[in-house]
C-alpha cells in the first residue's frame, strides 16, 4: 500500500517528517533535561530495533530517534509506554491513551539547566520547577518554547526562548559581618553588572543594578551575604532564533514568586488561544506578540494575578535582534 | 555534680539564664548556606535548647562572640572622640573543646602579646562562661587530637546530648543551683575525642630551615588559591583585624573608628600605604599562614596556633587541605 | 575600667616644615619622649590612622616628616599650623644607644628612611664624642627628593656625609650619582669589629647595603635594621606588622641584621 | 585524609566542582549530539555506580552525571575509555592518556542540530561538520563556544555561541521552470525576510536579503529553485549569554566554503592565545573581542586565509544586547 | 530485430544521432534534489547512454520536453508581433510504458480537444521518437497496471539495461542501420510489469453521483494538502497551462506572450479577473483532480487520465496517496 | 506550417460607450461574425488577454462590453478610439435560436450578464414575431449600476421588462428594489411547457433563478444558462474553463440547465 500519512498528525504525535521519505524520527521529551538512567536501554531498544542505531541528543534536552519507518510508529508508541509513564504521568501529566505516544508535540520539552541539584551558582531547584511547569502546560499543541536556568549566567540560553525563567537571588547583607575584602565587589564588577560599589570599608549594592545572580553570597567569606530564603525569578519573553527575527528575550517581570511564574505561563496560553491566526500553518508565540503588541500581552498575562510586593513589571518592551531589512515588519 | 536533664526543663534554665546571660550556640540558619537550598550553622543567641545543632561542625566559630567581626571604637561626633563600652549581659557560649582551646590562642595575643591588653577583647572576653559540647564522634577534617586541642577543663559546664535528654557536668559550682531539681544525679564526665581520621604532623624545629622561604611545596597553592580568605574567616585562632575611621554618609561630622577582622590570605592585607605589597603571591601568603599556625605562634607562646577544628578544610572553596599542607610542610623539614 | 591603649591624644601643629612637594614635617605639641626610631600612630578622626616614625624630639614637642602617599596623609598636608593631629605612642623599641657608644657608627639611609634617624644623627652631632666617628650615607631618587638639605649640610659640617641620587637628572649639586651600595667602599672600613651600621629604608635597599658592609667585613650583629611595615594597633594585636614571630610594633623596628635576615616572613 | 583536590585540574578534566562539597559530575562530551546507542549502557552504568542513577542532558548535547565522589574520579575516568576512544579518538582527536579522562573542557562541546541526516531544512550535515572541528580544536582549555545549525532557523541557538555555523543555500533560479505559484515567496515572506518578490509572472530573489535558508528550494513545485550543490556557510560570532551583556551573535561572514569555517576557527584560537587576559580566572573570548575590538579581531581571523569569491565579511559589527547600565563597560 | 550492444558502443550511436536528435532521458542531477545532499532526476539531454538513470523513477515526467514548462508562444516587438517558431532537433526521449500513455493523454487534449490543434505542442511532438525503457520492477507507488497503461507498442525502440549490456529491440526499421554491426541479434522483446504492489480501482460508473460533490471524503485534504502542486507538475498527464503578457524590464516596447505549466491544485488556479475563485478549498481541488484523473476525462476520451505512474505520492510533500484517494472515491461509489 | 490558432487580429477602435464608471462598451472593426452569446480572447500585447462576451455585432464590427477588474481591463479602458484591440474568435457555442422560435422566452440577466444576451434581445427586438412572447427582467446591484439604459427603456416598449436593484440607494427611478426572484411571479407564466428562459449572471444568481423558475413549473431543459469562467486559451487546451467533462470555451459558455446542473467541478 502506498504511504497515505496524515503527517499533521504524525507530527502532533512528536514525530517529524524527515529527508527521507516515509522515514520519521521520534522526540523523546525528558522535562527539565533531568533523567533516570533507567531509560536509556529502552531508548537503545527501540533505535536499534527501530532507528539506525543512533539517537540525536536535542538542544532541548530530549533524544530524538531519527530513521524509523512511518509503518513502525504504532509499535514504537506502545514500546515507550513506561518512558510517558515514569517521564510525564507520575510527575502529574494528563495522558488519556498512553499506548499511543505523546499526544501533542506543540509546546517543547521544557529545558532547565543542571540547577541547584548540582551547580553551586544555581539559585534553586530547576528540574523541579521544570516538572512543575510540564504538568501544567502539557499536552498542548501551541508552539511555545519554555527554558529555565538556574541564574542569570543562563546556560540554558533562557534568552532564546518564548519564555526563559532565570532563578534569582535576593541577597541580604549583614553590615556587621562584612570585613570589606571586596570579594563580592570585585566579583560584580568582572563578571556581573558591577552593582556593587565600596563605601566606608564597606559595600553598598545597587538594588536597580543588581541582578540577582546571588554570586555575591557565593563569595562572601563571612556570610555577610545571604540569599533571602525566599525565592525569586525573573521572566524573560519572546526571544527566538529563527529565521525572521533572531532576537534575545527581554526582561517582562523581575522578583516574582513561583507562583506567578507559573499563572504568567498559564496566562500566556490563555492568550495564544485567544490572538493565534489560525489561518497560519503556526503562528508562534513571538509573533503573536509582536502582532497584537506587547501591551495586550502584559494585560492577559497578568490578568487575575496579585504580584507579591517586590514584583517589577516591564511598562513596555524594546526587542530589538535582527532586523534583516527595513521592512522586515511592514509587509 | 552532673544530672541528667531533659530538653524542656533545659529550656526552663535558658529562659531563667536569659535575663542575665546572653547564650550563644551553634545555630542553623535555614538557606543561608553559601549555595541555594544549603543551611549555614553559625553562633547566635539561643532560646532553646533545640536551637542547638549538635551534628554538625559550624562554619563559623565561635570567636565573633568575644572578637566581633566588625567591633567600634570610638565614636566621632564633632570634634569630640567617645571610647565605645560594651554594656551587654554575660555571656554563656556552647562550644567544643577546639574552640575552648581556639580562644586561649586569641587570649594569647589580645591579653598577652605586648605590654598592653587589648580592652574591647577584654572587656566581652570576661563575660565568658563556656558551656563545653561533648564531641560524639569527629566531624569531617578534624585533627584536634594531633594538635592537643582534643582535650580541655576550662569550662564551668559541659553537656552531652543524648536524644531528648541531656546529660549535663556543672563543673562551675556557682551554677549548681540552676540544675538542682532539674534532674537526677548522673556519672557524667564529658567525654573527649581520642582519634581523628585525620592526623596531622606539625613541624618540629627551633627554627625553620631558611629553604623553606622558597620552597616549591607553596607554588602549587597559587594556582589553586583565590585569596578568598575563610580559611582565616572561619578559623577560631585567626585573630588579625583593619582598623578604619569612616564618617557616616548622613553627616561627616559624625563618625566611627572601628576594626573589621582581616586575614592574610586576602588581597590587600600586607599592603603598605602607598602600595608596596609584601605577601603578594599566593604561595607567600599560604606560607605566612602555615607558618604561624603550626610553627612561628609557637615559638612566641609556646602552643601552636592551629587548633584543627578544620573549619578551614571545610570551607575551602578550592578544596585545599591546610592538614594536608602541614603534613607536607613536616616531610620537608 | 582599664584604660583603653587605643585612645589618642590631640595635639596642636606647632609648625610645618615642608621639605619636598609630598614630604613634610609636622611639628606637634606633646608631653612624650620617644627614642630614637620610634614611632607613633597619628590619626584624624573620621579619616584614619597611620604609624609615623618620629623624626625629631624635643621639650614638649616631637616632629614627624610625613610623606603623603593616601587618603590620610593627604587630609594632614590640608592641616595648618594650630591645627591639630591626633597620636597615640610611643610605639616600638627604637635604637639602643648604648651599642653605639664609643663605635664606628655608619648610618645609611635611603629615602624617607632618613626620618627614623634624625633624632639619632642629631643626637650623634649634639654629643659629639658619644660615637668614635660617625659617616651618614644618604640615597635619594633625584636631588629634589633629597629631604632635611640643610641639616644633610649641617650635619657634613662634622660626619662624613654622602648624597647620592639614583637620578641626578642632569644637576651637578655635589650629590653623586649611583645607588648608595657603590659609595660603601669610599667609608673608612678599618675597624670591622667595633663598626656600627645602621640601614634604614626600602626592603631591598637594606638588604643590599648590608650585603655590601658584609662583604667589607661588617658583621651581621652589627648591622642595625628599620623595618618598615603597615603597624596599625602598635599594641601587638592586629597582626599586620607580624614576621615569623615578630611583631615589627613592639619587638622592631630596630632589628640586629642576624636577627631580621632569618625572619621568615 | 582530608579531600585536597585540585579542582582547576578537576575541572580541566571535565569534571566540574558542585554545590555538594567532595561531589564531582563529569561531563561526556558528544559532538555533533549523535550519539551511537551502544553508549548508553556505558553512561548508565557510571550513573549508577558511581552517581545518582540520573543523568542531565546538557543543551550542549553533553551527558552530566552528577554526585560522583572526588574519590572516585580516577576509577571513572577509566572506565570512560571507550567513550573517548569511540566518540574521540576515532574522529581524529589526540588524546594521548586515555585512561585519564577528558584533556580539557574549556572548550565546549561542539553542538549541532540535528542537521541534515534527518531535518529537511537542514542545508548540510552539521554533525559531520561538528566532528571535524572537535578534531580541529579539541583538547583545548579556552573558554570556547561552538554550535552549527543546519539552516538559518537556527534550531541549536547558534546565535548564543562564541561561533556559530549556519548552514545556507545559494538558491539557484531557473527561470523556465517557475510557473509563479509563488509558493516561494509566500514562504519566503512570511517565514524568512521577503527576499522574493513577483516580477512579470516569474519571481526574483533580492540576493542581498536572501539569508539562504533554502526554503524556497522546498518549496518549489518544479524544481526551478535548486541548492547550488556547493556548501556555503554563514559565520556568526560572539553572541553569548552571561550575567553582563547577553547579547546574540552578530554575522562576520557570509557564503563562506568550509575551509574557510575551518581556518578561521582555528585563527580565532590564535587570537585568544595571543590576546588573552591570563590574569582573570578564564576570560571569555567574547570578552576578549569586546576588548581588543573587532578589527583586531578580524585582522587575525582573516589571516592567512584566500577567501572564496562569493565570501563577504563583515567591516565591522554593532553588538548590541543588553547593557544592565550605562557603565556595563566604562569601569 | 533485436540487438544485444554494449554501452560504449551505445555511446557511439547516440553521439552519431545528435547530430539529428536530441536525445533526451532521465538524468540525475547531483545535489538538486528538494532537501539538501538529496539528487534530483529529471530528464535532460544526454549524450551518453551511462547518463541514463535505470534504477528510479524520474521527479518529473518527460512531458517537459513537449510541453516545456515555460513555452514563448509570441515575442512582440513594438507594435510588431512574431510568432516563437520551434526550430530545435528532432528529439528521441527515454521513457517508461506509463509515460508512453501519459503522452497520449497529452495528445489527447493538445491535438484532439476541440476544433484546433495546438500547434506549439504539436510542432515538438511531431519530433518526438519513443525509445522505451523496459522497467524491470515496479517502483515505489507505481500502479500502472491498475491502469492499463503498464504496456505500450508505441515506441521506435525499446531497451533493457542488463549490467553495462544493453538489449534493444528496433521496432521502427528506419534505425535499424544504426545498429547494424554493432551488436549480437538477439530474442529481445521488452517485458512489462504485471503487477504493482499497489492496486487500484477506478470508479466505474456513467455519472457520478452528486453525493460525491460534496462526499465528506475529501473533507480531510483541507487539513492535509498544502496546495504545493507537485501531484500536477510532476503528472504526466496534466496539461493545464496559463498564459502571460510580459513587457520585458530593460525595454518595455518589448516582451512576449507565454504560457507555464499551471495546474488545479494551485492557489489562484481557478480563479476569475475580479476575484472570484471556483474551487477555494482543497478538499475541492482534491475532488477536481481526482474526478478529472479517473473518471470525467474517461467521459470524453475513453480512457482515464491517470496512468498510474505514482509520481504524484512519490512527491507529495504532506504524504497524501492519491492511489488511495482513489480506492477511496471508487469504495464509496 | 498549420495555422495557429493562438494568432490574433488587430483591430480599431470605432466607438467606446461609457455605460457606467466600471463598464465601458467598445466598437471595433473586424470581419468576424459572432452567433449570439460567444465570446472573443481580447488582448492588448504585453499586457494579457481575457474572455470577453460580445455583446453587439454589425457590418464589419463587433462590441465588447468590457467591466474595469483588473490590470489589462484597465489599461483596455486607457485606450481611445482609434487605437487597437486584439482579438481573437468567436469562440463557444451561441444560443441556439431555432429553439426559441416561436416560444414564449424569458431572458434574466444580472449584472454585466446583460451583455451576452443583448444582441440576442437585439434579435428578438427586430425580429419581432419569433418568439411568440418575450420578458425581459435584469438585476443590478444599485441605479448607476444599470447597463444599457437607453436600450432596456427601448426594449421595454416591446418587451414586457423587469429591472430590479439590489438596492435602490433612495432614488425612485421607476425600478424595482430586490432580487429579480422576486419577481418572477410578476412574469406571466400561462404557458410552461412552451416557455424558454435563459439566465446569465453570476453562478448564484443563475442557480437561484434558475430555481425560482422551476418552482413555477418550467421544465430543467427549458432553461438555458450562460457560464462564466476564466477562458483562456478559448480552444479546448488551457484547462481553466473545464468543468466535469465540459470544456466551457468549446461545449459552452450556453449550457441546457439539466446539463449544467449535474456538472461536478
Amino acid at each position: 500500500m502506498s504511504i497515505d500519512m496524515n503527517v499533521k498528525k504524525l507530527t502532533k504525535n512528536a514525530y517529524r517528517v524527515t529527508k527521507h521519505r516515509g522515514k520519521t524520527a521520534l522526540r523523546i521529551r525528558v522535562p527539565g533535561g533531568h533523567l533516570k538512567v533507567e531509560f536509556l536501554p529502552l531508548i537503545q531498544k527501540i533505535a536499534e530495533k527501530y532507528g539506525n542505531g543512533s539517537v540525536h541528543l536535542t538542544t532541548r534536552q530530549g533524544f530524538e530517534i531519527p530513521d524509523i519507518s512511518f509503518s513502525k510508529v504504532d509499535e514504537v508508541n506502545k514500546l515507550i509506554e513506561p518512558i510517558l509513564q515514569g517521564m510525564e504521568i507520575e510527575n502529574g501529566v494528563q495522558i488519556k491513551k498512553t499506548d499511543e505516544g505523546y499526544p501533542a508535540a506543540g509546546t517543547r520539552n521544557v529545558a532547565s539547566c543542571i540547577g541547584n541539584r548540582v551547580c553551586p551558582f544555581a539559585n534553586f531547584d530547576t528540574t523541579s520547577l521544570a516538572l512543575k511547569i510540564e504538568k501544567n502546560i502539557y499536552p498542548n499543541n501551541y508552539h511555545v518554547k519554555i527554558a529555565i536556568t538556574g541564574c542569570p549566567n543562563d546556560c540554558i540560553k533562557a534568552h532564546m526562548q518564548d519564555i526563559g525563567i532565570i532563578g534569582t537571588a535576593m541577597p541580604e547583607y549583614d553590615i556587621d559581618r562584612c570585613i570589606d575584602c571586596q570579594a563580592c565587589l570585585k566579583n560584580c564588577k568582572s563578571r556581573v553588572t558591577g552593582a556593587i560599589s565600596s563605601k566606608n570599608g564597606k559595600v553598598v549594592r545597587d538594588e536597580r543594578r543588581c541582578i540577582g545572580c546571588g554570586e555575591c553570597v557565593g563569595k562572601c567569606p563571612t556570610s555577610a551575604w545571604t540569599r533571602n530564603p525566599k525565592k525569586y525569578y525573573r521572566l524573560i519573553i519572546m526571544g527566538r532564533t529563527g529565521k525572521k527575527n533572531p532576537r534575545i528575550a527581554r526582561t517582562f517581570m523581575e522578583w516574582i514568586d513561583e507562583k506567578t511564574v507559573l499563572a504568567v505561563i498559564m496566562n500566556t496560553y490563555k492568550f495564544v488561544e485567544k490572538h493565534i491566526d489560525t489561518t497560519l500553518p503556526k503562528e508562534h508565540i513571538g509573533y503573536i506578540v509582536d502582532r497584537v503588541g506587547f501591551p495586550e500581552y502584559r494585560r492577559m498575562a497578568l490578568e487575575g494575578i496579585v504580584l507579591p510586593p517586590e514584583a517589577k513589571v516591564a511598562k513596555q518592551i524594546t526587542w530589538g535582534g535582527y532586523q534583516y531589512e527595513k521592512d522586515t515588519f511592514i509587509k | 555534680m552532673s544530672v541528667m536533664v531533659e530538653g524542656g526543663k533545659l529550656d526552663k534554665i535558658i529562659l531563667g539564664l536569659n535575663s542575665e546571660y546572653d547564650i550563644y550556640a551553634p545555630v542553623l540558619k535555614e538557606k543561608r548556606g553559601r549555595f541555594s537550598d544549603t543551611d549555614l550553622i553559625k553562633y547566635d543567641k539561643i532560646s532553646s535548647i533545640e536551637e542547638i545543632v549538635w551534628d554538625k561542625k559550624s562554619t563559623y566559630s565561635p570567636k565573633e562572640i568575644i572578637f566581633p567581626i566588625t567591633q567600634r571604637l570610638f565614636y566621632f561626633t564633632g570634634d569630640k572622640q567617645t571610647e565605645v563600652i560594651d554594656n551587654s549581659k554575660k555571656t554563656m557560649i556552647f562550644l567544643r573543646a577546639c574552640d575552648i582551646n581556639g580562644i586561649s590562642r586569641l587570649d594569647d595575643i589580645f591579653l598577652k602579646n605586648g605590654i598592653e591588653k587589648d580592652v574591647y577583647y577584654q572587656r566581652l572576653r570576661e563575660k565568658v562562661t563556656f558551656v563545653l559540647m561533648e564531641c560524639s564522634s569527629s566531624f569531617d577534617n578534624c585533627f584536634c587530637v594531633s594538635m592537643n586541642t582534643n582535650k580541655t577543663d576550662n569550662y564551668s559546664i559541659a553537656m552531652r546530648k543524648d536524644k531528648d535528654q541531656y546529660l549535663v557536668e556543672i563543673k562551675d559550682e556557682k551554677y549548681n543551683d540552676l540544675f538542682k531539681d532539674k534532674g537526677g544525679k548522673v556519672d557524667f564526665q564529658p567525654q573527649f575525642i581520642e582519634e581523628n581520621a585525620i592526623k596531622v604532623t606539625t613541624p618540629d624545629v627551633e627554627e625553620m630551615p631558611q629553604t623553606i622561604y622558597n620552597h616549591e611545596m607553596w607554588d602549587e597553592y597559587n594556582a589553586r588559591c583565590t585569596s578568598c580568605g575563610r580559611c582565616n574567616t572561619t578559623c577560631i585562632g585567626c585573630s588579625c583585624f583593619t582598623s578604619t575611621d569612616i564618617a557616616y554618609e548622613e553627616n561627616e561630622e559624625v563618625g566611627e573608628r572601628r576594626r573589621c577582622w582581616s586575614g592574610c590570605q586576602v588581597d590587600g592585607y600586607s599592603n603598605m600605604a602607598g602600595g608596596h605589597e609584601f605577601r603578594k603571591t599566593k604561595a607567600s601568603r599560604m606560607r605566612f599562614k602555615t607558618l604561624h599556625k603550626v610553627y612561628d605562634f609557637k615559638k612566641r607562646f609556646n602552643k601552636n596556633m592551629c587548633v584543627g577544628c578544620g573549619r578551614c578544610d571545610d570551607n575551602c572553596p578550592e578544596y585545599i587541605s591546610f592538614s594536608k599542607c602541614i603534613n607536607k610542610l613536616t616531610e620537608i623539614i | 575600667m582599664s584604660k583603653n591603649p587605643f585612645d589618642f591624644e590631640k595635639c596642636e601643629i606647632l609648625a610645618i616644615d615642608i621639605l619636598t612637594d609630598i614630604e613634610f614635617t609636622f611639628r606637634i605639641a606633646t608631653s612624650i619622649t620617644p627614642n630614637h626610631g620610634q614611632f607613633c600612630q597619628v590619626s584624624i578622626p573620621k579619616v584614619g590612622e597611620a604609624p609615623i616614625s618620629v623624626s625629631g624630639a624635643g621639650e614638649g614637642w616631637i616632629e614627624l616628616t610625613i610623606r603623603s602617599v593616601g587618603i590620610l596623609t593627604k587630609k594632614i598636608f590640608e592641616l595648618k599650623i594650630g591645627d591639630f593631629l591626633y597620636i597615640r605612642g610611643p610605639y616600638g623599641n627604637g635604637f639602643d644607644l648604648d651599642i653605639l657608644k664609643d663605635h664606628h657608627v655608619v648610618i645609611a639611609g635611603g629615602g624617607s628612611g632618613v626620618a627614623p634617624v634624625r633624632t639619632l644623627i642629631n643626637y650623634l652631632y649634639n654629643n659629639e664624642n658619644y660615637a668614635s666617628s660617625v659617616d651618614l650615607m644618604f640615597g635619594f631618587k633625584t636631588p629634589k627628593d633629597i629631604l632635611f638639605k640643610d641639616e644633610l649640610e649641617k650635619w657634613g659640617d662634622k660626619f662624613n656625609t654622602i648624597i647620592t641620587v639614583d637620578d641626578a637628572c642632569g644637576v651637578d649639586d655635589g650629590v653623586c650619582e649611583g645607588l648608595i651600595t657603590k659609595y660603601v667602599k669610599d667609608i673608612k672600613l678599618s675597624e670591622f669589629s667595633k663598626m656600627k651600621v645602621i640601614i634604614v629604608g626600602p626592603p631591598l635597599m637594606m638588604k643590599f647595603t648590608a650585603l655590601e658592609f658584609m662583604k667589607y667585613g661588617v658583621n651581621k650583629d652589627n648591622i642595625i635594621v628599620s623595618f618598615e611595615r603597615n603597624m596599625s594597633c602598635g599594641l601587638g594585636k592586629c597582626g599586620h606588622c607580624k614576621i615569623d614571630e615578630k611583631y615589627v610594633c613592639l619587638d622592631g623596628p630596630i632589628f640586629s641584621y642576624d636577627v631580621a635576615e632569618k625572619l621568615i616572613d
